[in-house]
């Protein structure tokens, strides 16, 4: 009973240790971090839903039967390169706030922002 | 000949396992950043090879047997490479080693 | 075993929120890309965890360094409004809490999941695609349109942070003065002489994983993220002109869009001849050697797409990094 | 005989993690991470045999390699000048240097 939900608690705990970065944590960077475990918790989360128990890894072989679910392990898989990909992304746009600003940190760039408007 | 071979392995993958596990605490006790590499760097080679090795003895099949190998000669090559160059940047760029007041006196006698 | 591994994805998170030196943050975010990839090696997801290695502890480290290492490395101590973000996230935590608990348990084997799409793909893969790696007969056949989609994405990310960072004013500076000092130099000779003996047989490697994924753990993602991490490395060792020599920018652009067109040239073939749009029985008159030709054509394509872009964002961030250090001594943070 | 060496894994994993968190200098971090690394292979290799499919072995090779790139990479990296030593406030190394820095290797 416990352990049956143990991998979605500590899904659900990742996830917020995630957001939890993300709006209380005035860095960028720190912030983009708190996004990546945001997403591998989602990743943890598909991958736990395809396995089943007793199964092995959805690659056909000769005397195996029971295999886990393919179809999340191929929705992640591309997952995971798009995350890097748009992490990317991501840092490029903080290395220009960097660049304009002079700062990555949430407040400084917002008192700029004031005064100059 | 399979019992024997099943022993080997068992004895490789003992020593394996209690050379990381030591490396691991040497990690953590040892006071200085230089003395806890090598604590990890050498376990670590060590460990790793007689773990693989262990491995290998149980395997029955060959594909199996050369990644097992490819693994080793990687370890084998790049994990000496690493500490190399972690150690020496370490260095370069200003960690100082944390000697003991006595021996540091017999080191500049020299 | 997999609740121990989760256990160490705990504490490492928890340690990055306590976290405040930006480099052992990526620190511990390399670690935590490796602790979720060996669970995924537990929990069956093979070629998940070959994506997740590749990915996760190398090049998403990587590109947070170098990130880092332009922007600055302290974080700021600023205590900002906790107990709004304490409230927002334990409302939400508690409402998860609520909806997960009708689902059904960890490795069910009646679980909706299991009973709707996957029986087919598990029996009847064999007999219609011909290869033993569902996953990747699932990725490039059964949902060949969107696994176009997600080439498409990083392609167009690709695209953006050459935008980003090409226009940039720091970039037009500076542009000869600069020697090629930022590179390992001379001194580092050992690691040199292992690079020059390992590149060669990470790319072999690279492109056995990119022709091997019918068969085993592989295909074009983890090829190409290999293939770009081997190149990156030598860019890293040998300084980026070295290594311009062979992958120039604009060759870079070109195979990323050449690896895109690729992709969709095959759904266009399939639908000249007649089939749907990436319906590869019509390639030729076998209809499994038609899904092997469709199959290796498009896994080309997503590792050339895949390599290429990976290396567009890293030469990127990496010639903006060489750039400013000139005039870095302006910069106070530091 | 194979699951004693995961558990000793785990135990050694643990510990390196440890030093990871606490790691008081830059370097014992990297460290940290790289001894995480060799042992990730390991236990990749083992889980293998544990589940009976030890054919996908080509994980732990890519672990390997990528252990490699990326520890360089972090070394390139920590050698530019937004991370050299001395910059470091944190430091409990830095008490015993002021003792030691008469000492030049």
């Amino acid at each position: 009973m416990i352990m049956g939900h143990f991998n979605s608690w500590v899904v659900i705990i990742l996830m917020m240790i995630g957001l939890y970065i993300v709006i209380a944590q005035g860095n960028l960077i720190k912030k983009l971090v708190g996004l990546t475990l945001f997403q591998t918790s989602v990743f943890i989360f598909y991958i736990s839903m395809a396995n089943v128990d007793g199964a092995t890894a959805p690659i056909l072989a000769q005397g195996i039967t029971s295999y886990s679910n393919p179809l999340p392990h191929a929705l992640i898989l591309t997952a995971i390169v798009v995350g890097i990909a748009t992490t990317a992304v991501g840092l490029a746009l903080v290395v220009r706030i960097k660049a304009a600003y002079g700062s990555i940190e949430e407040d400084e760039i917002d008192a700029i922002d004031k005064q100059e408007g | 000949m399979d019992t024997l071979m099943n022993f080997l392995s068992a004895l490789c993958l003992l020593v394996g396992a209690l050379i990381c596990v030591s490396g691991a605490v040497g990690v953590n006790r040892f006071n200085d950043f230089y003395t806890r590499m090598h604590a990890a760097s050498v376990t670590d080679t060590l460990g790793a090879a007689f773990i693989l090795i262990g491995l290998m003895l149980i395997s029955d099949q060959f594909i199996v047997i050369a990644k097992l190998m490819i693994i080793l000669l990687l370890g084998l090559i790049v994990g000496p490479t690493t500490s190399h160059v972690l150690a020496k940047a370490a260095l370069k760029n200003g960690l100082k080693p944390n000697i003991p007041e006595q021996s540091r006196n017999d080191i500049s006698k020299k | 075993m997999n609740i121990v591994l989760l256990t160490f994805l705990l504490i490492v998170a928890i340690a990055i929120i306590r976290t405040r030196d930006l480099f052992a943050v990526t620190m511990l975010l390399s670690i935590y890309g490796l602790l979720s990839a060996s669970f995924f090696v537990t929990l069956d997801a093979v070629d998940v965890a070959f994506t997740e290695a590749a990915v996760g502890a190398g090049i998403s480290g990587l590109l947070m360094l170098v990130a880092i290492s332009i922007t600055g490395r302290k974080e700021q101590s600023a205590k900002r409004k906790p107990f709004i973000a304490l409230l927002v996230v334990s409302l939400t935590t508690l409402l998860l809490f609520y909806g997960i608990s009708d689902m059904p348990y960890f490795g069910a084997t009646d679980a909706p999941i299991h009973n709707h799409v996957a029986p087919r793909y598990i029996q009847d893969s064999m007999g219609e695609v011909g290869i033993p790696n569902i996953v990747t007969s699932v990725l490039a056949t059964y949902r060949a349109f969107d696994t176009f989609g997600e080439v498409v994405v990083i392609f167009t990310a690709g695209i953006g942070v050459f935008a980003l960072l090409s226009s940039s004013n720091a970039h037009s500076q500076a542009k000869n003065i600069i020697p090629d000092q930022n590179s390992m130099d001379k001194r580092h000779l050992v690691i040199r002489i292992v690079t020059k003996i390992l590149f060669p047989f990470i790319l072999l490697f690279a492109l056995y994983v990119q022709f091997h994924g019918d068969f085993g753990p592989g295909g074009g993602f983890q090829a190409g993220v290999v293939f770009a991490a081997a190149v990156i490395l030598y860019a890293m060792l040998f300084g980026m002109k070295e290594a311009t020599k062979v992958f120039s920018q604009s060759l870079v652009q070109v195979v990323a869009a050449i690896g895109v067109l690729l992709y969709a040239s095959v759904g266009v073939a399939t639908l000249l001849l007649g089939g749907d749009f990436f319906d590869y029985n019509s390639l030729a008159s076998d209809p499994i050697a038609g899904q092997h030709i469709g199959i290796l054509v498009i896994e080309l394509g997503v590792g050339c797409t895949v390599a290429a872009v990976m290396m567009i964002i890293f030469f990127s961030f990496n010639d903006l990094q060489e750039q400013p250090k000139a005039d870095n001594n302006k910069e106070p943070e530091l | 005989m194979i699951i004693a060496a995961t558990l000793a894994i785990f135990a050694a994993m643990a510990l390196a993690l440890a030093r990871a968190v606490l790691g008081p200098s830059l370097y014992d971090r990297i460290l940290a991470v790289n001894m995480f690394g060799t042992k990730t292979v390991l236990l990749i290799a083992l889980l293998g045999f544990l589940m009976g499919r030890p054919e996908f072995l080509d994980i732990a090779i890519v672990y390997a390699l990528i252990n490699f790139i990326s520890v360089i990479g972090v070394l390139r990296y920590s050698g530019s000048n937004a991370f050299k030593h001395e910059n470091i406030a944190d430091e409990t190394i830095e008490q015993s240097a002021s003792r030691s820095d008469k000492w030049t290797p």
